[in-house]
C-alpha cells in the first residue's frame, strides 16, 4: 500500500511554505475585502521562520516535525491565524507523534486532527465563513478516497478540488466569525481570505507532490 | 503608498524604539516588542495591554505611571502572538497580579487567553477583560460580539488608576469591567488606511463618499454613503450612541472625540463643537473631554466619538494623575 | 475636499469653540478670534502668539499656565488682523507688560507691529520677537529673511516658563531671543495641505514625488524630489540643520519631531528614530524629545525636525511645568 | 474739464468689490503657485465686510468714503492684504480729505498716496515682486496721461493696461518680498498674485466706468 514517508510529509510543508511567502501579498487583498488586510502577512511571517529554522526542525518522526512547525507558528505568527494555524500543526503532530509513514486513511486522520484543534481554539463550526469551509471538506473527501482506496495523488487532487469548492461557497454566507462578522450582510459576495488560500495552498502541494 | 518609513518589515521596530527614545521612563524589549515601564512596580495590579500595531499611541503611548504597565505590539493590524503577550506577563509580574485589556477580535482574544493559560501554569495570577465598545457592531449569538475600539483608552486610564491606588485585582478588574458596561463608540473614515506590509489602500471611498460606522483595521463599517457635514455626523453618532445603552437626561458623560490617524486637529476641534452640541441638546452632561489622535487606524482620515457614562467612582479614577506619553493628567 | 467640516467660512470659528469646550480653563474671545486663559495673572509678563489658522494645535494649544496668555487666530494661512491682535493686548494686559511672539512673515509682521504701536499708545508695554528658524531658507539681504515654523513652539514653552516665574518683560524677551538664536528646523512634505476656502490642493505631488524643505503654508520648499527613506530625510534634515548654526560635537538639543497635520504618529516615531541616530552619530546629545503634530500645515502630510542648541538656563525652563492642553510637562 | 465725482469713485469701489468677490477662488490660486493660497480669501473678507457696511459708510466727501473703507479693511482683511490694502485707502483718502471731486492730475496724486503707503507699510520697491509691480507703472500712465490731457476714460484704459503688463513682467522676478520670497528661483515663472489680481481689477473697473 502506498505510504506518506516522513519526507513526503517535509517536502508537502515545504512547499506549503512556497506557495503561502510567494502569495503574501494576494491573501493579504483577499483578507483586505472583508478583513482587515494582514492575513497574507500573518501567515508569511510564520512560515518564513519556519524555512529560517530548517535545518533545526526536528525530523525525527513525522508527529516531531509537525510539532516543531506548530511551536514556530505560535511563536511567530501574529493574528488569528497564529493560534489557529499553529494548533492545527501541533494538533497533527501529536496525531502522528513517532510515526515514520502514513496510510491515506491515517493521512485523513491527522488532518482531522488539525480540524478538532482549530475548532477547540477558534469555536468556529463549518458554514461560520472561516477556513473550516474549505478544511472540513478536504478532510470528509481524503477519508472519502481511503475507504475507496483510491491512491495518494488522485485522493490529494479530490481533496485539493473540495477544499477550492469550499472556498468558493464562502461566498454566499454571511460570516459569523473573526473579523469579517463585523460586516454582517456586507461580508456576502467576498470569499473567506482563509478558506481560498487553503484551496490555493492544497491545490498547489497536489501539483507538486510526486512530481 | 507614501509613507514616512525605511521599509514595510521593520516600520513596528522601528516605530517602537522611535517611543522609548522621545520617552526614556519606558524600555523596549525588542524580541517580543512589549514596551513596559523601566520601572515596574510589584506592589500594584500590573496591567498589560495590546494588539496589533497601527493604532499609535495605542497602546504604548498609555505605557507609564497612572496607567499600563505594559504594551504588547503585533504586526500592523495582526495580534500580537501568544508568546509575546506570555512574555509581557512576565516581564511586569506583580505581587497583586496581572489585569489583561483585550480589544474583541478572535486573534487577539485566542493569543491573550493562550498567553493566560501559559502564565497560569507558572503560577502566575492573570484576570482578562474584553472591551467592545463599538455600537457600529451588531452584538448577537450568531457573531462574536462588537469590537473593542477607542474606548479601550478609558478602560486603561480608569483601571490604571485604579491599579495605582493599590487597590486588588478584583477590584481593579470590577472596575475595568464597569467601564466596559458604560462605553460606547463609533467612527466614520474619510478614506482608507494603507497596511504597509500590503503597499495599497484597503479599501477604496469615492471623492464624496464616506464609510460610516468603520473599524480601526480598514474593516469597512455600516454603510458607505455621501460625505455630509460635520453637524449631520455629530448628530447620528451621538444618537447611535446615546440609544444604545441608553445614556439618558442627566447622565453625566466623558467624550472622547478621537481620531483615526490621517485627519487634523483642526477639524478633530470642528467636530468636538459639533458633538458637544448634539449630547448638551439630549440633557446630557460633558464631564470631562478628550480630543486628539487616541486610537487610530494608521493613516485614515476620520475620526470616532465615544461616550462613557460616569459615577463619581469613575470621576475620580478619571481624573487621578497619569504620566503616559499620550495622557499627561 | 474631504473635510470633518460644516462650511469652509466657518472653520476656525467653529474649531475655536470645539478647543474651549474641551478645555474649560480657556475662553474664547468671537469676534476677535481671541483663545485666552480664562484667569489672567497680571502679576507676570503676559504672552502673546498667534497668526494664521491651520497649525493647529498653535498656538491656541499653548494657551495655558505655563505658556502663552492668548493666542490669536486668523484666518487659515492668513495672519490676524491688527484689531484683532491689538484686542488680545488689551484682555491680557498685565503690570508687568506683555511679549509679542511673532513668527517671521510679512503679514504677521505687518499686523503684529500695527498692533503694538496701537498698544503702545494707550501706554501699555508690549515688546516683540520675530522668530525665524527655518533653514530650508536662505536669509539674505535681498529677502524678507528667514521664516518661522515649528521652533516657535519651544519659543512659547521657554519664555512662557520665564515669564510664570516672574521675570520682567526684558528678561522674558531676552531668552525668548536666545531660544530664537539657538532653535533651526527643517521640514518636507509627501503631500500638499488644502485650503478649505479654496477647496483643492495647494500644489500637486506625484506618488513618488515629496517637497523638501517646504514651508507651513504650502509653500513650496528647496526642491521637488523622490521620495527616499526615513534614514535617508533624517540624515539630510539633521545635516542641513547641524551645518547651519552650527551645532558641535557635545552640544546638547532638545529635538522635535513635528507632523505636519496629515502624517500619523506611526510614522512621526519612526522618523525619530532616525533623526536621533542621525543626531547621536554626530556626538550632540539629546536632551530631550518631542514627538507629535505641534505645528502643522492643515492636512499636509509630512514632518519637520527642529533642534534647540540648549545651555543650563534653557534646559531648566524647558523642563519647568506646564498646563497648555498641547503641551503638559 | 472731466472730473471723478464722489459717486465716481463710490462706484468704482463698488465695481471693485464686485470683481474682487467674484474672483476670490481664483486670487486663491494665484496665490497658490508661489505664496500660500489665502489671497483671494482675505481679500474677498474686507471687501464683503465693505458690502455689508455699505449702507453706514461716510459719503461726506471722496477723503471720508475712502477712509472709511480702509478701517474695515484693516480691521477684516487678515494677512499682508490687511495692512497693505488698509493703508492703500487711509492714504488714498488722507489725500482727498474733504474733496469732492478729483481731476485726472489730482486722480493720479491719489494713487501716488496708495503707493507710498504700502511702501511705508511693507518696505517694498518696484521689482520686489509685490503689487507694486502693477500699482507703480499704472499710476505713472495717470500722470502722463493727466499731463497729456487725454480723457478719463481713455486714461484708465491706459492705466489699466500698465497695470496688466506689470503684472505680467513679475513672471520674471525673483520675489524678495512677501511668501514668495522663500522660493527664490522657483519663483520665476510664476507672475505675482497681488500684481495680477490689480490687473484685473483696473480692467473690469475701467470697462465698468461710465457704462
Ligand atoms: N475562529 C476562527 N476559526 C477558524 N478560522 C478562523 C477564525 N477566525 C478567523 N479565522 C480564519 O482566519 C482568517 C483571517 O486570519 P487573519 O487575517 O490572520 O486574522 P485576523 O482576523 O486577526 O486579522 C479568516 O479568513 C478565517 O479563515
Ligand atoms: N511687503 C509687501 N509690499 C507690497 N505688497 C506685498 C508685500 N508683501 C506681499 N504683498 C502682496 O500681497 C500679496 C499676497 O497677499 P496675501 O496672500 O494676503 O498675503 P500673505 O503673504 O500674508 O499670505 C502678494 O501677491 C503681493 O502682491
Ligand atoms: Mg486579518
Ligand atoms: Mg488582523
Ligand atoms: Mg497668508
Ligand atoms: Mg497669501
Amino acid at each position: 500500500m502506498e505510504k506518506f514517508t516522513v519526507s513526503d510529509i517535509i517536502g508537502m510543508v515545504e512547499n506549503m511554505a512556497d506557495v503561502i511567502i510567494k502569495n503574501e501579498v494576494p491573501f493579504c487583498e483577499l483578507d483586505s475585502a472583508a478583513g482587515d488586510g494582514d492575513f497574507g502577512m500573518s501567515l508569511a511571517k510564520g512560515f518564513k521562520e519556519i524555512k529560517n529554522q530548517w535545518q533545526e526542525l526536528s525530523r525525527d518522526d513525522i508527529g516531531a516535525f509537525l510539532k516543531s512547525c506548530g511551536m514556530v507558528i505560535t511563536e511567530h505568527c501574529g493574528g488569528a491565524s497564529g493560534p489557529i494555524w499553529g494548533t492545527a500543526f501541533r494538533s497533527a503532530g501529536k496525531y502522528a507523534k513517532d510515526k515514520t509513514e502514513l496510510d491515506l486513511a491515517e493521512f485523513a486522520e491527522l488532518m482531522q486532527s488539525a480540524v478538532d484543534g482549530i475548532q477547540k481554539t477558534g469555536g468556529a463550526k463549518l458554514g461560520d465563513k472561516t477556513l473550516l469551509d474549505a478544511l472540513i471538506p478536504a478532510t470528509e473527501s481524503l477519508k472519502a478516497s481511503a475507504a475507496a482506496g483510491e491512491n495518494l495523488k488522485a485522493a490529494m487532487r479530490k481533496s485539493a478540488d473540495e477544499a477550492v469548492a469550499g472556498a468558493e461557497k464562502t461566498k454566499d454566507i454571511v460570516a459569523t466569525k473573526g473579523r469579517a462578522s463585523y460586516l454582517g450582510e456586507r461580508s456576502l459576495s467576498y470569499p473567506d481570505a482563509g478558506a481560498t488560500a487553503l484551496g490555493i495552498i492544497f491545490t498547489y502541494i497536489t501539483d507538486k507532490f510526486g512530481s | 503608498m507614501k509613507k514616512i518609513i525605511n521599509s514595510p518589515d521593520n516600520v513596528v521596530t522601528e516605530l517602537c524604539k522611535g517611543i522609548v527614545l522621545a520617552h526614556p521612563e519606558l524600555d523596549f524589549i525588542e524580541k517580543y516588542k512589549v514596551i513596559k515601564k523601566k520601572e515596574v512596580n510589584t506592589d500594584k495590579v500590573s496591567l498589560i495591554s495590546g494588539g496589533g500595531s497601527g493604532h499609535e499611541p495605542s497602546h504604548a503611548g498609555f505605557v507609564g505611571k497612572g496607567m499600563l504597565d505594559a504594551a504588547v505590539c503585533g504586526d500592523v493590524f495582526a495580534s500580537p502572538s501568544t508568546i509575546q503577550v506570555y512574555n509581557a506577563i512576565l516581564a511586569t509580574q506583580s505581587k497583586k497580579g496581572t489585569l489583561l485589556i483585550i480589544k474583541n477580535y478572535s486573534g487577539d482574544c485566542m493569543n491573550f487567553d493562550a498567553a493566560a493559560e501559559m502564565a497560569q501554569d507558572d503560577d502566575i495570577t492573570v484576570e482578562k477583560v474584553y472591551v467592545n465598545d463599538d455600537v457600529a457592531v451588531k452584538d448577537s449569538l450568531y457573531t462574536v460580539g462588537r469590537r473593542g475600539v477607542a474606548g479601550t483608552v478609558l478602560v486603561h486610564k480608569i483601571a490604571g488608576a485604579a491599579a495605582e491606588m493599590g487597590k486588588s485585582l478584583e477590584e481593579v478588574k470590577a472596575v475595568a469591567e464597569k467601564v466596559i458596561a458604560n462605553v460606547r463608540s463609533i467612527g466614520f473614515a474619510l478614506t482608507s488606511c494603507t497596511v504597509p506590509a500590503k503597499g495599497s489602500p484597503t479599501f477604496a471611498l469615492g471623492e464624496d463618499e464616506i464609510e460610516f460606522g468603520v473599524g480601526i483595521h480598514g474593516e469597512p463599517g455600516i454603510a458607505r454613503e455621501k460625505l455630509s457635514t460635520a453637524d449631520e455626523l455629530a448628530e447620528r453618532m451621538v444618537d447611535k450612541i446615546v440609544s444604545d445603552i441608553p445614556f439618558k437626561e442627566g447622565d453625566e458623560v466623558a467624550l472622547l472625540v478621537n481620531g483615526l490617524g490621517g485627519t487634523p486637529i483642526q477639524e478633530l476641534y470642528l467636530l468636538n463643537n459639533s458633538v458637544s452640541g448634539a449630547i448638551s441638546k439630549r440633557g446630557i452632561k460633558i464631564y470631562k473631554t478628550l480630543v486628539g489622535n487616541y486610537m487610530t487606524s494608521i493613516d485614515m482620515a476620520g475620526a470616532s466619538v465615544t461616550m462613557l457614562r460616569l459615577d463619581s467612582e469613575l470621576k475620580a479614577l478619571l481624573d487621578s494623575p497619569s504620566d503616559a506619553p499620550a495622557m499627561k493628567v
